[in-house]
């Protein structure tokens, strides 16, 4: 299998295809995640409409990153067999998936639940892309909550 | 020396500007680039790569370096706020 | 969307078809378990092989097991907006499919992946599929452990 | 009366059919179904449904039954043992 498994890409992602670059012949427990487009969230002021996302990456760190979520996995749960993660950019529409996760375990006691997980939590915290979020009157890029440990901004990040 | 210096999402959106290369004395960290260069930033959240890799504020830049100012990744919020930096 | 949300079919199965027939406009997650088949299973005595499994199911009850595993989750977790499980009858090769449980919600937070967890190990106990592996030198009908409270073959059975 | 019974996998290959009707008197349960039709079967793990819901040994059929013997659903150990059934 020549695709790769951390990969950015402008292109529609699909569920197939994730599934066949992590698919082994010793596996038989795949889990995947996928990150879609919510066009209403719930908000205690009322349901907040979307129309699109537009996603943006530092290439080629972001693909690193992903790999090193990977490697994280293939410590934490030795079991795990293959990992592929897969993140859009560019202009995503509501309900389509932006992200990507599989992991492939022989059983699915494995870990690949767990590791599934844990990836889409790391992809938040170390993984360099974000979100513009675009509705009728307004846009904005969204961030994330905090890491102290990688802030370099505001006084805590002193400490490295 | 010179570094290239690259912002990205809410970060170029505030700056007015993506990239840009500056002039630095030699051995200047992260903090001093910040400090010379966009010293209204610093009391916002945001990450430092160097080459790259996440570095921190005495991280010691060297000539030809990129460092990248990460904002927080997006959708990380489990419930996201939605901040007005442009409305 | 028209397509059933519990289904057993003959036709291979698709991760992006089961991720359309859950997919809502107020959903951001969804968690999919594939379950494939095994080439290679490493055992205490060294590896076994596969060549291929045959699924038989009883219909129309299979699904009607399913839908009920549907209704479970709803209840354990009341914010999954939608729950899909798809299963194959017939020969499945290596690698292919057999199983697809697709679970979505608002939030990864909100009980996908626990969900999706729960429904595989709900229909391994509850679904009437069953698998014969065949391999170079034999086949045989794969039974699953034993649920006491069905059981009405053994005399604990005799409790209702 | 008469009640169909239908076998699966496993439990079909054992007994060399898959479907019959049965004869019973009126208000026969499961437990006396199996008895008279399967008793070889009655050491056995296996469940049973009546018209496509789970039953018991002491459930009453009645006439037009469709009853199902169920093997433990496939695939449900994580690590299953191969059980040698016609090698």
């Amino acid at each position: 299998m020549s695709a790769k498994l951390f990969e950015i890409t402008k292109q529609p992602l699909s569920q197939d295809d994730i599934l066949r670059r992590v698919s082994r012949f010793d596996c038989g427990g795949v889990v995947t995640f996928a990150g879609t487009v919510r066009g209403s969230t719930a908000t205690d002021g009322g349901a907040r409409e979307t129309d699109f996302l537009v996603y943006e990456a530092y290439l080629p760190m972001a693909e690193k990153m992903m790999a090193r979520i990977g490697d994280e996995i293939q410590e934490r749960w030795p079991l795990v067999k293959g990992v592929s993660i897969l993140h859009r950019i560019g202009r995503c529409d509501v309900e389509e998936p932006t992200v990507l996760i599989a992991v492939a375990t022989p059983h699915r006691d494995d870990g690949c639940f767990e590791a599934c997980r844990y990836a889409i939590e790391r992809l938040k915290e170390i993984v360099p892309i974000w979100k513009q979020e675009n509705w009728r009157d307004g846009e904005v890029w969204v961030e994330g909550p905090r890491q102290p440990e990688l802030d370099v901004g505001s006084p805590d990040g002193l400490q490295g | 020396m010179n570094v290239r210096l690259i912002l990205f999402a809410g970060l170029r959106q505030a700056a007015g500007f993506k990239r840009e290369t500056v002039c630095l004395p030699e051995a200047a960290t992260v903090g001093e680039l910040l400090e010379s260069r966009l010293p209204g930033f610093l009391d916002r959240t945001f990450y430092v790569a160097v080459n790259e890799e996440f570095a921190q504020r005495d991280t010691v830049l060297q000539d030809g370096d990129e460092v990248a100012l990460l904002p927080p990744v997006s959708g990380g919020e489990l419930f996201p706020r939605r901040r007005s930096l442009r409305l």
